[in-house]
């Protein structure tokens, strides 16, 4: 087996969390590839939730349905996640929560080692030395990792919480050696040099790479981190990141803020984003750029708020009264977070429209082990110009862009108006030139076309059968197109979904069927594409439970319409 | 300054002959020249509404956003360039109606910006239904029984959350509401001009007549400092007393606490990524 | 000639909007079919507006560029126009007003006749007089009218209005008269029995008729009167109409007065709409029904207020966050208008989803004969049921829809929630279910498809060349194509958006060349054709400067594009 | 009626174990069983938040909206059937901060409902961020530096806007804060109570010991209709009053004032439309 995926599974506030970072660091830290994702309910304490942890000797960064290692933590964990449970799934854990007693179960007193060790709040540290064991860990890494983790606390309780991971450690260590678990698992020097970050720290360096020097935003899952993030380094990095009393402020906020020259980005979800949708508009109005992140989840409505969905594109494109041009981004690869987080900002600015980065829970709270973020070469352009005296906000130009100045430097006056306006930026009813001035805001839509994210196309160009995903699919769908290993497909991922790419017509004529795999359940993708190319794919793959698709059943399922195709 | 600074010239003002809106733009160039701003150094920012049209007959940088939410950006603007002085202005039915969270939440941050209501007690623009400081029993067409909620009383509202500087103007009191005016851009921190205006048109109960009858002056000996007594000269409802109720000198204005500002305290604009920075906090994700 | 327009311009608040009360209601009498429509500024005073009154002996119902008399009341207005007067056109006004004498400009001093008359303020009735007596108005008629109008004033007023008219009146005889100024319309009784209705009131009407019995709005041009008309009837027919804080506070309030048995309502234009977003998609989620009037204007932002456009057609119909079914209709015939705004009601209530009246600025203002509006037939059902004491609010039914209770009539609770909720409406993070409870919200979708408005098709079955359009260029269209009579064309018109009429493919394939009309800059109609035919219109005629359509102006660009294709 | 009518059986419930929301649950259901109040008669309305799943875990009619949104449909369910008993619950941050307008705003209406804010001091569900009654210089994940606004002061709001019943209580003082939902349920008219409870999960500032230690009651004759005395209790932040600070028993309720039912008392859903009266409507168009 060169490939494990562990789970641990629990209650809220039981600690899952904790041992997913310790553990994936250290994994990390000794050479093995590893990515984790979460799936939790929308509570604080109790309910059922559960961490999934890849561990491999090459790269893995997508959500896989089966269980190699399953730690139940509580009497409801093994229901919660018992479809995915197959013979060779090893259980490990307390007596009364690891469901039977077979050859591949294996009773470990979590809580009653931790107590040996001084407090059985140190249960999930013995978790961390099992598992560490297992899988060959130095344990001078365990060690050394625990001392920095909780370098806050008390000396004692960095003892023993060394100590209960070396008790479970030894439980680890002695699963491999005498009861014959071995995962034959090569360590990499490569992955130790690897970041490790999750999409939430993505989408925030990204942004910082951009220049994002303001945040306002307000509390909603899956979006709050990005305003964590930023909210932890505003000294550090000069940010000045507010919460505000409501979504509608913070998009109001944000256009002030990019207005007056700063860099401005809201984060939210579909909720929040609704309520900013008459802010986006007036951002279309007033030429103001601005980023928007939003980190979807299942609606409509709350609908299920720590959950995974991709619902929201149709809505996205279209949101706001009146038409003007905008950008969406939808990062699936871990670099791309990172990149087009930066570039939304660039150009945002550039073009001075509205940016927006679609995520969703399952992508911000995946973690990723990320080859190298090259920064060095790095500038970020500033497009805000010195005004003179004459200064015109809305000059009408060639490309629709207009030199955007700021209040404060240079000599002009900078008037931006929600109202149709003229070129100083003063309220018209010249209906003449409302045409004029519609036309240029729309001539932008040429520039963004210009910069457009090439798709990725994976596998035989000379494919017979093309599957396409957006946004956070990218990894699954790979591995899932990895596993079939048929010549004949291919995989054309869109990490921008908007302006949709011109290429698109050619690479789906080209295929003899093409099937959509999204997260969601009107295939909204499919929509686009036919909205954009007039082109019905010929199936689609929607999953709209509140989880991610595990690589499992994408093969699955694309094998079923292949099947059904050849009868 | 001369106030002809702000002229715009030969322009077409979209208000009715006689709207108190006329002396609320002569006195706001009066009270800026005074205080000798220049218009590249102010940004006024405003909602829809007759009275946010304002900034159109004005020289200065104008951020003319929605009905409602000129707050929230003009707090953002002096966030990101505290060297700029930022008025927010609008109606009643802008400020206390489609905007009265941000109206709470502006107060309870404190930035140094001034906001003046245009409290014509109706909405002007979409021709005459009630404002929320209409006052009961008022008739319109869309209140043909008249208006049953209690009116909206701005100033108990900012008392009672702390505000830094509270006060209530007349449009037709030229010199003092001048005064007003300028005490209150000079104010450090959040700083609500109630406007009172006469609108022509729509509001024939609130005419000139009778605002004269129903507001008076506060007392010269009034002691704006202490906010249980402004709080009880705020709720007065049979004449309504004009002047400034509440200053707050102890209060810091917002955007001088943000942490942005602590090593640095250029302009957002001027600065750069520290990439050196980045890098180090990069390279903290490999272990 | 056979139909004459009539155009008054001048500033706001010089009565132009009396005028035309007065006039189209008292040629009406008269026997005269006629139409109105109106252009202004987002102004209380000032400016330039005009109204243009159609006057003819056979049905008018559109809006045409040419003018066959204008009336000027200042001094711009003649400027304002002037792109619509035309060597014909008979200029009638105070001898600064009237653009320089020909034989075609008559000074008629107004406000001197209004003085003489006793009040320079009658200068109104005084055009009232003149433009009665060109059109062969009996003055009876005449003074009956503004007895009945004024009747809340003095009789002084009343007998000096009279007065005016009556100069005006035989300035006017006099002209047809003298100046051989002949319209040779022909009076019909048919139009004395036709029913004067502007879109605004069919709007309302509609509601009232459809049980509408609750509205809590936002003031916005142009979608407040609605309110102000509900308002007026709040006793009368027992509405509750209330203005609220906000938007958003609008759409909340509705949802509750709909799930607590009224019949609930918000009317509100795009940036209001923008503001319902986040309630439109709670509205799907709790399946609670409700009619959304959305009156349209141009955007982005608060763009220009008091004018027309068709742009917020995608928006509305992507618009909130998560997928649920909903269902959009855009009338253009004055019928329609009330029809659809009664039936929206009705299948709001019965599939229990929101249902979106698309109107205009154009349509609302203006005013229609309508031969008659029949209710005797009307019935409400109430669908909503009494609640046993097992009662479910999410039942999962086959056709998707589940028996609607209300609080506090039956045994039972109704509980309705935003979360994804279980059949008993409590939060449930069940995820299989969340599957299935999706499927059950989107089945009702088929149930929507069977209650789709049909298309109208009008001209040539066997058409060579197809016009399409939706809203309200109804009429302008049609009147185009009747103008055109080519035998080739036909125009198909969709009262009903979304879902869009599943015959499309069939009228468009029968097509040599289909062309679509519409009021924005982007073709969203066409898209939405795309979108769902996945076939691509051959053109499009977009006209996005706030104003409609003019008749002729469609007729200039469909022979354009005609004319084109012949070389 | 027992208070065992409102108990689900065997649920689930979300909260944290020690959390005030559980305290709050008991006593609420207590008080209604106390007035009698049938579950089927009970409309709760919530927003979204820890303490707005409150009305999942009793017997009622639930209408579970959006954050923040939960007073408009209040209003509304009132306004449309005056024999329902409507109670609108959620959080500090659900009611003061995404919902601040409508607060205002349903306060100058004066509905005949009971809005119980569950005041934590903290943005529960969503992992511990300020909300607006945090106390300044606590600090949080977004707040790292401490909060620098000033809390918001609902009970100094609703008296400034002249609600006609306002309370504070405790979710720990069982006796006490029973008695006031009693009172105001009671109460004809727009009912606050800002109901303190700690959260033991993100507020550590704000826990058991601390609101002992910071809160003591009214005074057994103290006069709740003087609105200014009302005020200064309102302002104590030294120690926080607990107890009825303010009521207004002139003030008419909203919905017994709308011109739908000067003629005709039914609930809304009892009535039918009057084709009658359309016909004479429709045909005064023709003249
Ligand atoms: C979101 C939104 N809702 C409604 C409107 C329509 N609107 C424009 S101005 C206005 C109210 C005007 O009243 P007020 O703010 O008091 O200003 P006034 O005209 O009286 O000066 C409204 C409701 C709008 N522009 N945007
Ligand atoms: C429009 C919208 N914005 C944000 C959220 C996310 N959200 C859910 S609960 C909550 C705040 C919770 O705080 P509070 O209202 O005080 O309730 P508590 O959990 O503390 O009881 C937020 C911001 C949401 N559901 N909807
Ligand atoms: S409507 Fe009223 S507020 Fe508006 S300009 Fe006219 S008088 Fe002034
Ligand atoms: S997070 Fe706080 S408020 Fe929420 S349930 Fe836990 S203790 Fe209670
Ligand atoms: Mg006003
Ligand atoms: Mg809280």
């Amino acid at each position: 087996m060169k490939d494990i995926s562990i789970v641990l599974c629990g209650e809220a506030g039981q600690g899952i969390q904790t041992v997913e970072n310790i553990l994936v660091s250290i994994l990390k830290l000794s050479g093995y590839f590893v990515f984790s994702a979460r799936e939790f309910m929308s509570r604080i304490r109790g309910g059922s939730n559960s961490t999934e942890i890849r561990v491999s000797d090459s790269p893995v960064n997508s959500f896989v349905e089966k269980i190699d290692v399953l730690i139940p933590l509580d009497s409801k964990a093994f229901d919660h996640v018992r479809w995915r449970i197959g013979k060779d799934t090893i259980i490990i854990g307390e007596k009364e929560f690891i469901g039977g007693k077979s050859k591949k179960t294996f009773e470990v007193p979590f809580i009653e080692l931790a107590k040996e060790a001084g407090n059985k709040l140190y249960a999930n540290t013995v978790t961390v030395g099992v598992l560490s064991g297992m899988l060959d860990v130095d344990f001078d890494r365990v060690k050394y990792f625990i001392r920095g983790y909780f370098k806050k606390k008390d000396r004692k309780i960095i003892e023993d919480n060394i100590e209960a991971a070396k008790k479970g450690y030894e439980i680890g260590k002695d699963m491999v050696e005498a009861k014959g678990i071995d995962f034959d698992l090569k360590k990499d020097e490569k992955a130790k040099e690897h970041l490790l970050l999750n999409g939430t720290e993505l989408v925030s360096l990204g942004a910082i790479a951009g220049g994002c020097n303001f945040i306002s935003s307000y509390p909603m899952s899956p979006s709050t981190g990005v305003l964590t993030f930023l909210s932890q380094q505003q000294e550090e990095f000069g940010i000045v990141a507010e919460q505000a009393e409501s979504e509608i402020c913070a998009i109001n906020m944000s256009l002030g803020a990019f207005y007056a020259g700063a860099r401005a980005m809201v984060t939210t979800s579909g909720g929040g984003f609704a309520l900013m949708v008459e802010g986006l508009s007036l951002a279309g109005m007033l030429e103001t750029p601005i980023v928007i992140h939003l980190a979807q989840r299942p609606g409509p409505a709350t609908g299920l708020p720590t959950r995974s969905e991709q619902g929201d594109l149709l809505f996205a494109l279209f949101a706001g009264h009146g038409e003007f041009p905008r950008v969406i981004f939808a990062p699936g690869k871990a670099e791309d977070i990172f990149n087009l987080s930066r570039k939304a900002f660039d150009l945002a600015d550039k073009v001075q429209v509205p940016a927006i980065i679609m995520t969703d829970q399952y992508l911000l709270d995946s973690s990723f082990l990320v080859s190298s973020i090259d920064i060095s070469k790095l500038k970020n352009k500033k497009y805000f110009v010195k005004t003179g005296k004459d200064y015109k906000r809305y000059k009408v130009t060639k490309d629709g862009v207009s030199p955007r100045g700021i209040p404060g430097y240079g000599e002009g006056l900078v008037v931006v108006d929600s109202d149709e306006h003229d070129e100083e930026g003063h309220i018209t009813e010249d209906l003449d030139f409302r045409t004029e001035i519609v036309d240029k805001r729309l001539r932008k839509m040429d520039l963004i076309k210009k910069e457009i994210e090439p798709t990725e196309l994976v596998g035989n160009k000379n494919y017979k059968t093309l599957v396409i995903g957006w946004g956070s699919t990218y990894y699954g769908i790979k591995e899932a197109l990895d596993r079939m290993d048929n010549k004949n497909m291919a995989f054309l991922h869109y990490k921008q979904v908007y302006p949709l790419h011109p290429d698109t017509r050619k690479h789906i004529e080209k295929a003899d069927k093409t099937i959509v795999v999204e997260n969601n359940a009107t295939g909204q993708f499919a929509k686009l594409i036919k909205m954009e190319t007039g082109i019905q794919v010929d199936g689609s793959i929607l999953k709209y439970n509140g989880l991610p698709f595990g690589v499992e059943e994408i093969v699955g399922k694309l094998k079923a319409i292949l099947k059904k195709e050849d009868k | 300054m001369d106030a002809k600074t702000y002229d715009m010239g030969k322009i077409d003002i979209a208000w009715c002959p006689g709207c108190g809106n006329f002396s609320i733009l002569k006195i706001l160039k009066d009270a800026l020249s005074e205080l000798d701003i220049a218009p590249s150094e102010l940004v006024m920012v405003c909602g829809i509404g007759q009275g946010a049209k304002a900034p159109h007959y004005f020289k200065a940088n104008v951020f003319n956003g929605l009905h409602g939410r000129s707050l929230p950006p003009a707090t953002a603007i002096k966030a990101v360039n505290q060297s700029l002085v930022v008025i927010a202005e609008g109606g009643d039915g802008d400020m206390y109606g489609e905007g009265g969270n941000h109206f709470l939440h502006a107060i309870r941050r404190n930035p140094d910006i001034t906001h003046i209501v245009h409290n014509n007690m109706i909405y002007g623009l979409t021709k005459g239904q009630a404002s929320p400081t209409s006052l009961e029993g008022f008739k319109t067409p869309v209140q043909p029984g008249g208006v049953i909620l209690e009116p909206f009383n701005p100033l108990a509202v900012a008392i009672s959350l702390g505000a830094s500087f509270v006060s209530r103007a007349y449009s037709d009191d030229f010199e003092e509401t001048k005064e007003i005016i300028k005490k209150a851009i000079k104010h450090k921190g959040y700083a609500l001009v109630d406007l009172l205006h006469p609108c022509v048109t729509y509001n024939k109960l609130n005419d000139r007549k009778w605002f004269k009858e129903n507001t008076y002056y506060l007392d010269d000996n009034y002691d704006p400092t202490d906010r249980n007594e402004a709080f009880k000269k705020a709720m007065e409802d049979e004449k309504l007393p004009l002047g400034v109720f509440y200053i707050n000198k102890e209060k810091k204005p917002f955007e001088e606490q943000l942490p942005a500002y602590k090593k640095n305290k250029k302009p957002l604009y001027e600065r750069e990524v520290d990439f050196e920075k980045m890098k180090v906090l990069i390279e903290s994700k490999k272990s």
